[in-house]
């Protein structure tokens, strides 16, 4: 067994055990440590898949700030404890009973495709950050303008939702939900 | 290693991000696990990237990356939203909407 | 040309008088009717051996354009109405109603519909047509008419309208088969050519749409509500007219396009007709509400005129057309009449009636001769069109042309049963005591008098001399 | 006159339009004499025609205008005349115009006086269409014209509930025979092409139809008599018929419209001599009417009933005679009844309207001093009804009788007792209304002779009752039957094998002895005037063996039932349910469908989930077909 | 591509004017302008593109301009003319940030464009998200309203769940023909790996239009959302997003065998849960978000059959549904009581306003004369058109649904014209907007009885 395989299998084993304590641990803030460490195993994916570039960038963006940004929203509601009342097990085994069958349905259909050529081979140049640069510039300018217009719109979207309003309030006023929902928990 | 072997872990991947979606009920934590699904489909994409060796299918993964920001920083202020109103993020407690 | 006033002259009066606020409207809509009258009866006696043909582009693209064509079984039912109309418009002229102007509108605009039905020679022009005619209607009926109307109309036009998208599924089917064109004549090749598997289930696709409308049993239901709640000029429109754009539909399209589909349902077809004569028959027998006998003779007639036309008889189908016109005409004077016995007794129910013979001595007149007339007594026009649909059935090549005549001409003692008993309840024996404080002695009025009087001479002529409106369509 | 027959019938309908349509303003006197006039036109006219007509030829036929033409249906507006139709055309106007006449005087005092004149001339138009028609469509439209006149007479007086329902019932019982009628005529359409009696009965012997389809139309055909002429099973109409005025009753109800179906058959001889079965059941049915009626006339106290059974009885005779072949003596029949029997029916009207409405003969009695001329043409009638040698109605009797012996002596036999019973009610009749004492109500001076204008028809109708007969003298007396000659290029009588004169002469005296036997007994059991309340098989026949009753309840009322079961169940719960079933499985889907929408996006997951798992595994192994 | 830029630099300007513009008149004024502005530019390029004749490449054929396509996106723009300048004052209710909602407006037509021009499966990608975000965000714009808050939030949460499964189809895709360029894609020797791709694309696409079972969001989402903007979502959006639906579906043409059942599955369940659920609603908004679910399964009709008659279908049933419907939702966000009943008697009180609704609701009913009527015409004929043996009773199926679907839209005209009730209206209906409304009658009834004025350059 080449060291390289022995690297895939830990970091597969590390990926999917890390993926599966995001979905099962309790504590918000667990499953957020979770799926960053999620990443960085990907990350380790990506490097040995010669995408050296992606795995900077999953690490920073990824990890780096969107994780963060959760975390810190986490921390913002003060939800760093178990807020889901466990009482509905049997919804739960029917989740993951869903997600599993899903899974099979989708090996049992592409593992009949054949495309056994290797893909870490060391090799490759294609994930360079000139080659990169390169696509993302010349062919990609468009996508790249557009994600500009995406990153526009989620910004005022962000200020438009998130801001507080000053405006006198309508007759279902936000208060007497929020103690109407206070009642029901 | 076979791309096969990067398919099943993508797609066991993708699954464990949809069984986390059917499961948990607080909305980050659900939101968090359809960014585990689209990391799954990351990891898909850089390996058929290698695969044909077309860079343009890392720049594609780029591309997901950019989305996933946008989509967080609109989604957690929805949430932020939300949980400013009911204190909560169950899921399952909006439900004046309905039938 | 001409044909496209006998769309154009309802149409526009139509929509004007939407405008119109006045009274003018009624002179509006007597003109309109008189006018397209006028032109049908041009049409009908004039023109008769030309056949009259428009075509205007219209949807190039899709292979469908305006074209109409007037020769007949069109042209009289054109004719039938233009007649109709103006029957309708005069002697209703002193009704009060409210938002008149709307009221005659849309009759103006049904009118329209019915009149490019008759003549559309293209098939989408035709479904255009048909649909045009339902909506109005729809809200004449709605909106005018007995507390229950919004309910019983809904459920005629759901129904109707579940028919015409099932025609509409035939329609889109031919079309494509046409290769892509909607001409009567390239419908009616592609049509002949299904082979007749197809022409089979086409048959019924096409026919449940016209059978709705008839209404052939068992698809009436909604017939004896409907006319029940609707004001009388919309139950005229639709009783007198509108139920024979299923049978002209019949004639026009089912029976050209699909022979071999034709001779397989046949039999069915005409049990569910038989059927629909007697049943029809023994339920209008017991009704209490005058209206609704009236309503279940139209099945029983309507259903014996459908059984002609699927007798493949020459003599049934020109019995069949020459009856559609006749009953169009008898059946408006009855419920012109079932108007003016509803207006003066304050009640539909039969058993608070009696003594019209002495009230309004006219009015029983007139009753007595229609219901004879519906019931097809010689001399009356009915009796033409009946003797010559029971001809064809006895003429039909069927195994059992000899039981289905009896069958059918059984309606003739049950029609006799249920018509008598309505004059009699009516007009024969005294004022019940409980009415006797608010009844009406008095007669009809003279713009009733003139269009019964125009009925009457029509189902008088048509009876004595059948020639002078058969020749329209022979 | 060939260019002029249509004038026949225009009279009266100009006389039935003048009265119908200026009805409100027609002074009464006028109307009348409108009516009167019209007929007396026509009768005029069919004079001129009956004598101007070749005893030679056939006839002719008139076409008029095209009646129906449409592709291989042509069916003209013709009138055939001939030596059938001219004889009934007489009886017709004739007796019509003397019933007309005699209505002036019986109507006077009724209000609808305009309307009934217009009635009764629609009601002669339409009989004069019928035996004029020149083919079977027009002798239908004349048929169902007299029904319709028939139906409106009867129910005359239409503020009386019973009346109209007689109507009504009349003219349903009528359309039943009608269908029948219409069945027979459109198969003798289908099967020969033609239904013009010329072309038709030329060549139908030589088409070859078989005899079962003959005897098919034949029957067909008859059932249409049936209903018109009131034999068994559609005869109860016409005992109901009497609650139209008397004088109506007298001309539609004994002396024309209900001969209308002897007319049919013996116009129609060519086919029935071609269906041996059929004619069989018409000498059946004949016979049965026959006696069947007139046991019920034997127990009936009202005046009219008695004449209408007997006119039912009667006409039983004719068929009798129709269906054993001798269409000569049901024709004579026709005629020698029609004269009689209006008669009968004009006297009882007298003395109806004498007695203010009286119809029980339990109330009359004595009348033969208060009413002489009413008496005496009254008795005339009774002994020609009853078969008294030298009065009319003893010929065509004999006649029929005889030829039905010479078909089988059982009909013979039957005939025979037919002729007792009418012999004795009518004599019965006779004795309760004319001798005795008064037993009714009325002070006996207000009771006197009728006007002139009623007496005049009475007389007229008298004198023909007693000569009429000598037209049809029987072979056996040497004499030419000059009828038989008159018929013989139309109608010739069928098979019939001789008799022996002296079996005739036995049969003749035979029945006339046992008529006068019966004239005794009626006497003697008259003696009292007293009648008796009825018991037992009496009670039976007094309630007309309690047909209608029958007919009640297993036609009428099933037929309400399944009519209401109809209407009340199957369409408004069945059929109508099934229609509204389809709004309701809609609504109640609606109402469970919505629920899967339980505003929880746990669960919106769940079903996003299940749907793409179903996708995916129907795509990705149920269809790959490619 | 002029117009695409255009669109961009427009939703910027609005972010500027709402900085300095304080008057929420003059944000709506000043946005109805730039429409018209983009309209004029689209038919611009949309005449370049028309003389040009055949099809433009463009960023190394990463985008194609056809005739078509930007004949299309010329109606979505001027469908959005229409729509923004009836709700304006709608718009303006909503809440305080208009110029921001505007500006998001624009930006959803910059996707709405890339939707109809795409070729690489990224610029479909992108098209997408940059039209759902702002979808996310106006559904939540009414932030006094706890409801249009849920409507956001569970919108989202399912938004991004389907982005997920779209990126996974597309990257299937990609595994399987090793090419962005759909054009470029080959499927004469399919796997199952191409076929998971598109049937994860189906899926996606299905959310997207709210086919069922995917639809699950709709209704709360449409009832939840303020009712200005649903309109705009439930019509234009869902329009443009068809548009990429069909477009998308016709390169997979050699795998229709396996997606064409799916859809006709996929078909049945639309038509059958939008239909029959909106028999039971009480809310009219509600009822309009089931009856775009039911008008969406006959949509996917030019999906099934996907075919040069589909897109003609699409671009007919595209400007029929959606000038329907944005009359109703117009009207409707007028509404105090927006049940049935807040409808009662709407044709005493405003009957131009109520004959208009009419002829909007047999439009959706597709009664001919109306636009509605060819719309599906062309839908049915496209599916007779793919020849399949079972597509007579997906047929009669869906005619079948669309006789369920008179009771829910003629439920309305009942309401409006024959019952009694004094319907209050939160603003009035002013001259301007009823002229707009009687545009948009004559469009419904002129494309009714001549729809070929939409296709006059094919």
């Amino acid at each position: 067994m080449e060291l390289y395989e022995i690297v895939f299998w830990l970091l597969s084993f590390m990926t999917v055990s890390c993926a599966l304590g995001v979905i099962l641990s309790k504590s918000p803030v667990n499953s957020v440590l979770f799926l960053i460490a999620t990443f960085f195993s990907l990350s380790g994916h990506y490097v040995l898949m010669n995408a050296q570039f992606l795995a900077i960038v999953n690490i920073i963006v990824y990890a780096g700030a969107i994780m963060v940004l959760f975390l810190f929203v986490l921390m913002l509601m003060n939800l760093n404890k178990d807020t889901e009342p466990q009482k509905r097990r049997l919804l739960q085994a029917a989740g993951l009973i869903s997600g599993g069958a899903l899974f099979l349905v989708l090996i049992a259909a592409l593992r009949t495709v054949s495309m056994d050529a290797a893909v870490i081979d060391g090799s490759s140049e294609i994930g360079l950050l000139e080659n990169l640069g390169m696509v993302l510039f010349s062919d990609f300018v468009l996508p790249f303008e557009l994600s500009s217009v995406l990153f526009l719109s989620a910004m005022v979207g962000a200020m438009v939702i998130a801001k507080k309003d000053k405006l006198p309030q309508k007759e279902n006023s936000t208060e007497n939900i929020s103690n109407n929902f206070k009642n029901i928990r | 290693m076979p791309i096969n072997y990067y398919v099943f872990l993508s797609l066991l991947l993708f699954a464990i991000g949809m069984a986390g979606v059917l499961v948990r009920r607080n909305a980050i934590i659900v939101f968090m696990c359809v960014e585990l699904m689209l990391n799954a489909v990351n990891l898909l994409m850089v390996a058929f990237s290698k695969y044909y060796g077309m860079s343009e299918a890392q720049v594609f993964v780029f591309f997901i990356m950019v989305v996933a920001a946008a989509e967080v920083a609109v989604g957690l202020s929805i949430i932020v939203m939300v949980y400013r109103k009911i204190h909560s993020t169950d899921i399952n407690l909006l439900n004046r909407l309905k039938h | 040309m001409i044909l496209l006033f006998l769309i154009l002259i309802p149409l526009v009066s139509g929509l004007l008088s939407f405008v119109i606020q006045s009274e003018q409207v009624k002179s509006l809509a007597i003109v309109s009717s008189l006018a397209t009258m006028v032109v049908s009866i041009i049409l009908a006696f004039v023109f008769q051996n030309e056949t009259a043909f428009l075509e205007i582009p219209w949807l190039q693209g899709m292979g469908a354009s305006f074209a109409l064509k007037a020769g007949g079984i069109s042209i009289f039912m054109a004719l039938l109405t233009g007649i109709v109309y103006f029957i309708l418009f005069i002697s209703r002229l002193q009704v009060k109603l409210p938002n008149l102007n709307r009221y005659i509108g849309l009759l103006l605009l049904t009118q329209a519909g019915l009149m490019g039905v008759f003549l559309a020679h293209d098939f989408l022009l035709f479904y255009f047509f048909w649909e045009l005619a339902l909506i109005p209607m729809y809200f004449l009926a709605s909106q005018w008419g007995d507390e229950n109307r919004v309910k019983v109309t809904f459920k005629f036009f759901v129904y109707t309208f579940l028919g015409s998208l099932f025609m509409l599924a035939g329609l889109i089917y031919l079309y494509l088969q046409a290769n892509q064109s909607f001409q009567y004549e390239h419908i009616l090749a592609a049509a002949n050519q299904l082979d007749a598997s197809t022409q089979q289930w086409m048959f019924w696709l096409v026919f449940i749409a016209f059978a709705i409308k008839m209404p052939l049993f068992p698809f009436h239901t909604w017939q004896p509500d409907a006319y029940e709640t609707t004001e009388t000029s919309s139950t005229i429109v639709l009783s007198a007219l509108m139920v024979k754009m299923g049978l002209f539909a019949v004639i026009k399209w089912l029976l050209p396009l699909f022979p071999e589909g034709t001779a397989y349902w046949s039999s069915t077809v005409i049990v569910l007709s038989l059927i629909g004569i007697i049943y029809a028959s023994l339920i209008a027998f017991v009704q209490k509400d005058i209206k609704r006998v009236i309503a279940y003779s139209s099945i029983a007639h309507i259903a014996l005129m459908n059984l002609g036309l699927f007798m493949n008889t020459e003599s049934a189908i020109d019995g069949v057309m020459y009856q559609m016109f006749n009953h169009g005409i008898t059946v408006t004077g009855l419920w012109l009449l079932m108007s003016i016995i509803e207006n003066k007794y304050k009640t539909r129910n039969m058993s608070q009636m009696g003594g019209m013979a002495k009230l309004a001595p006219t009015a029983s007149i007139f009753l007595v001769i229609l219901a004879f007339s519906n019931v097809g007594l010689p001399l009356t026009h009915s009796f033409i069109g009946e003797f010559m649909i029971f001809n064809g059935i006895m003429q039909s090549a069927f195994d059992n042309h000899i039981l289905f005549m009896v069958l059918a001409g059984s309606g003739i003692i049950l029609s006799a049963m249920y018509m008598l008993r309505l004059v009699q309840k009516v007009a024969y024996g005294k004022v019940p005591k409980q009415v006797e404080s608010y009844v009406e002695a008095k007669d009809i009025s003279t713009p009733e008098w003139i269009g019964l009087g125009l009925v009457l001479l029509i189902v008088i002529v048509g009876g004595i001399y059948p020639n002078v409106f058969m020749q329209v369509f022979l | 006159m060939k260019e002029f027959i249509y004038l026949i019938p225009l009279f009266p309908l100009l006389g039935f339009l003048i009265n119908g349509l200026f009805w409100k303003s027609m002074p009464k006197k006028l109307a009348g004499g409108i009516g009167t006039v019209a007929i007396l036109a026509s009768f005029i006219l069919a004079l001129v025609n009956y004598f101007q007509l070749d005893p030679n030829s056939s006839g002719y036929t008139f076409t008029l205008f095209e009646f129906i033409t449409a592709g291989n249906l042509q069916i003209p507006f013709s009138f055939k005349i001939d030596q059938l139709s001219s004889l009934f055309l007489l009886i017709i106007t004739g007796i019509g115009t003397l019933i007309h006449l005699y209505s002036i005087g019986y109507m006077s005092e009724d209000k609808g006086y305009t309307k009934y004149f217009a009635y009764l001339n629609f009601f002669v138009f339409s009989m004069l269409l019928l035996v004029m028609g020149g083919n079977y469509a027009i002798m239908f439209i004349g048929w169902e014209g007299v029904g319709l006149a028939s139906y409106l007479l009867i129910g005359f007086w239409f503020e009386n509930k019973s009346f109209t329902n007689a109507g009504k019932k009349a003219f349903i019982m009528n359309r039943i025979g009608d269908l029948g009628f219409l069945v027979g005529m459109l198969l003798v359409l289908y099967h020969f092409g033609t239904i013009e009696y010329e072309q038709l009965f030329a060549t139908m012997p030589q088409q070859g139809v078989p005899t079962s389809t003959m005897n098919f139309i034949a029957f067909a055909f008859f059932i249409g008599a049936m209903g018109k002429s009131a034999q068994i099973p559609l005869y109860t109409w016409l005992p109901d018929a009497m609650a139209g005025p008397t004088p109506v009753s007298a001309l539609i109800h004994a002396a024309t419209m209900v001969t209308a179906g002897i007319y049919m058959i013996a116009r129609s001889s060519v086919l029935y001599n071609l269906a041996p079965y059929a004619q069989d059941f018409v000498a059946i049915i004949g016979i049965a009417t026959a006696l069947v009626a007139a046991s019920i006339a034997l127990k009936q106290n009202d005046i009219k009933k008695i004449l209408a059974y007997s006119t039912v009885s009667q006409l039983g005779y004719m068929f009798l005679a129709l269906g054993v072949g001798s269409y000569v003596g049901g024709v004579f029949h026709v005629m020698t009844h029609a004269f009689f029997k209006a008669l009968l029916f004009l006297g009882a009207g007298a003395v109806i309207h004498n007695l203010s409405g009286e119809q029980d003969i339990r109330n009359m009695g004595a009348l033969a001093k208060k009413m002489p001329i009413t008496h005496i043409t009254f008795l005339i009638a009774c002994l020609a009804i009853a078969g008294i040698p030298g009065f009319s109605g003893f010929f065509s009797k004999d006649q029929i009788l005889v030829a039905a012996y010479a078909k089988n002596p059982i009909y013979f036999y039957l005939g025979l007792l037919g002729a007792a019973m009418t012999a004795f009610y009518m004599f019965r009749l006779y004795f309760l209304t004319f001798s005795g004492k008064y037993r009714g109500n009325l002070k006996e001076s207000e009771i006197h002779e009728s006007p002139k204008v009623m007496t005049i028809p009475l007389i007229v109708l008298a004198v023909l009752s007693v000569i009429g007969g000598y037209i049809g003298l029987p072979h056996l007396f040497g004499a030419d039957h000059k009828l038989a000659n008159f018929l013989q290029p139309v109608v010739e009588d069928f098979q019939i094998g001789d008799v022996a004169a002296s079996t005739e002469w036995f049969l003749m005296g035979l029945s006339v002895i046992v008529v006068l036997i019966m004239i005794f007994l009626a006497k003697s059991q008259t003696k009292t005037g007293i009648i008796k309340e009825e018991k037992g098989f009496g009670k039976f026949l007094q309630e007309a063996w309690y047909v209608d009753e029958v007919y009640q309840a297993i036609i009428v009322s099933p037929l309400k039932e399944l009519s209401q079961f109809f209407s009340q169940v199957m369409d408004k719960n069945i059929i109508d349910g099934v229609v509204n079933g389809f709004g309701k499985m809609v609504q109640a889907g609606s109402n469970r469908l919505r629920l899967l929408q339980n505003g929880q996006v746990g669960f919106y997951f769940f079903v996003f989930v299940i749907g793409i798992f179903v996708l995916l595994v129907l795509g990705l192994w149920y269809f790959p077909t490619i | 591509m002029k117009p695409l830029i255009a669109a961009a630099v427009f939703g910027v300007l609005m972010m500027f004017a709402s900085l300095n513009v304080k008057e929420k008149r003059n944000l709506s004024n000043f946005a109805n302008i730039l429409f018209l502005i983009l309209l004029g530019i689209n038919i611009w390029e949309f005449v370049e593109v028309y003389k040009h004749g055949a099809s433009i490449e463009a960023f190394k054929g990463m985008i194609i301009y056809s005739p078509l396509s930007v004949w299309f996106n010329t109606l979505i723009v001027a469908l959005s003319l229409f729509y923004s300048l009836y709700n304006a004052r709608g718009i303006e209710r909503v809440g305080v940030h208009v110029g921001e909602y505007y500006s998001l407006i624009f930006f959803m037509l910059v996707g709405a464009h890339l939707l109809s021009v795409y070729n690489h499966v990224l610029i479909l990608f992108l098209g997408i998200e940059i039209i759902s975000i702002p979808q996310y965000i106006l559904a939540g714009a009414d932030k006094r309203n706890l409801k249009s808050s849920e409507a956001s939030l569970k919108y989202f949460l399912m938004g991004a769940f389907s982005t997920g499964i779209t990126l996974m189809g597309l990257t299937l895709l990609f595994g399987g023909t090793g090419t962005f360029e759909l054009n470029a894609m080959d499927f004469s020797e399919w796997n199952y790996m191409m076929l998971t791709g598109v049937i994860f694309l189906l899926i996606s696409f299905g959310f997207k239009v709210s086919a069922a079972p995917m639809h699950i969001w709709t209704p709360d989402v449409y009832d939840g959302a303020p009712t200005a903007f649903a309109g705009f979502m439930a019509t234009v959006v869902k329009a443009s997003i068809f548009m990429a639906f069909v477009n998308i579906f016709i390169h997979f043409y050699e795998l229709k065998d396996v997606w064409q059942a799916l859809i006709a599955i996929v078909i049945v369940l639309t038509l059958l849960i939008g239909n029959i659920t909106a028999v039971y609603q009480q809310s009219v908004k509600r009822m309009l978000a089931y009856s775009s679910i039911a008008q969406s399964g006959f949509m996917l009709f030019a999906v099934y059959a996907s075919d040069a008659i589909a897109v003609k279908g699409i671009v007919l049933y595209a400007i029929a549904y959606t000038l329907a419907t944005l009359m109703l939702f117009g009207v409707l966000s007028h509404m105090k009581d927006q049940t049935y009943d807040g409808f009662n008697g709407l044709s005493k009180k405003e009957p131009f306003v109520a004959f208009a609704l009419t002829i909007a609701l047999l439009s959706l009913t597709g009664i001919p004369l109306t636009a509605g009527f060819f719309a599906k015409f062309y839908m049915l004929q496209a599916a007779f058109n793919t020849g399949i043996d079972y597509t007579l009773y997906l047929v009669l199926f869906a005619l079948l649904m669309s006789t369920v679907s008179v009771y829910y839209y003629f439920r309305l005209i009942w309401a409006m014209y024959f019952k009694i009730g004094n319907p209050i209206l939160n603003f009035e209906i002013s001259k301007a907007q009823k002229a707009i409304l009687a545009l948009g009658l004559v469009l419904i009834i002129v494309v009714g009885i001549y729809p070929d004025v939409l296709f006059f350059f094919l």
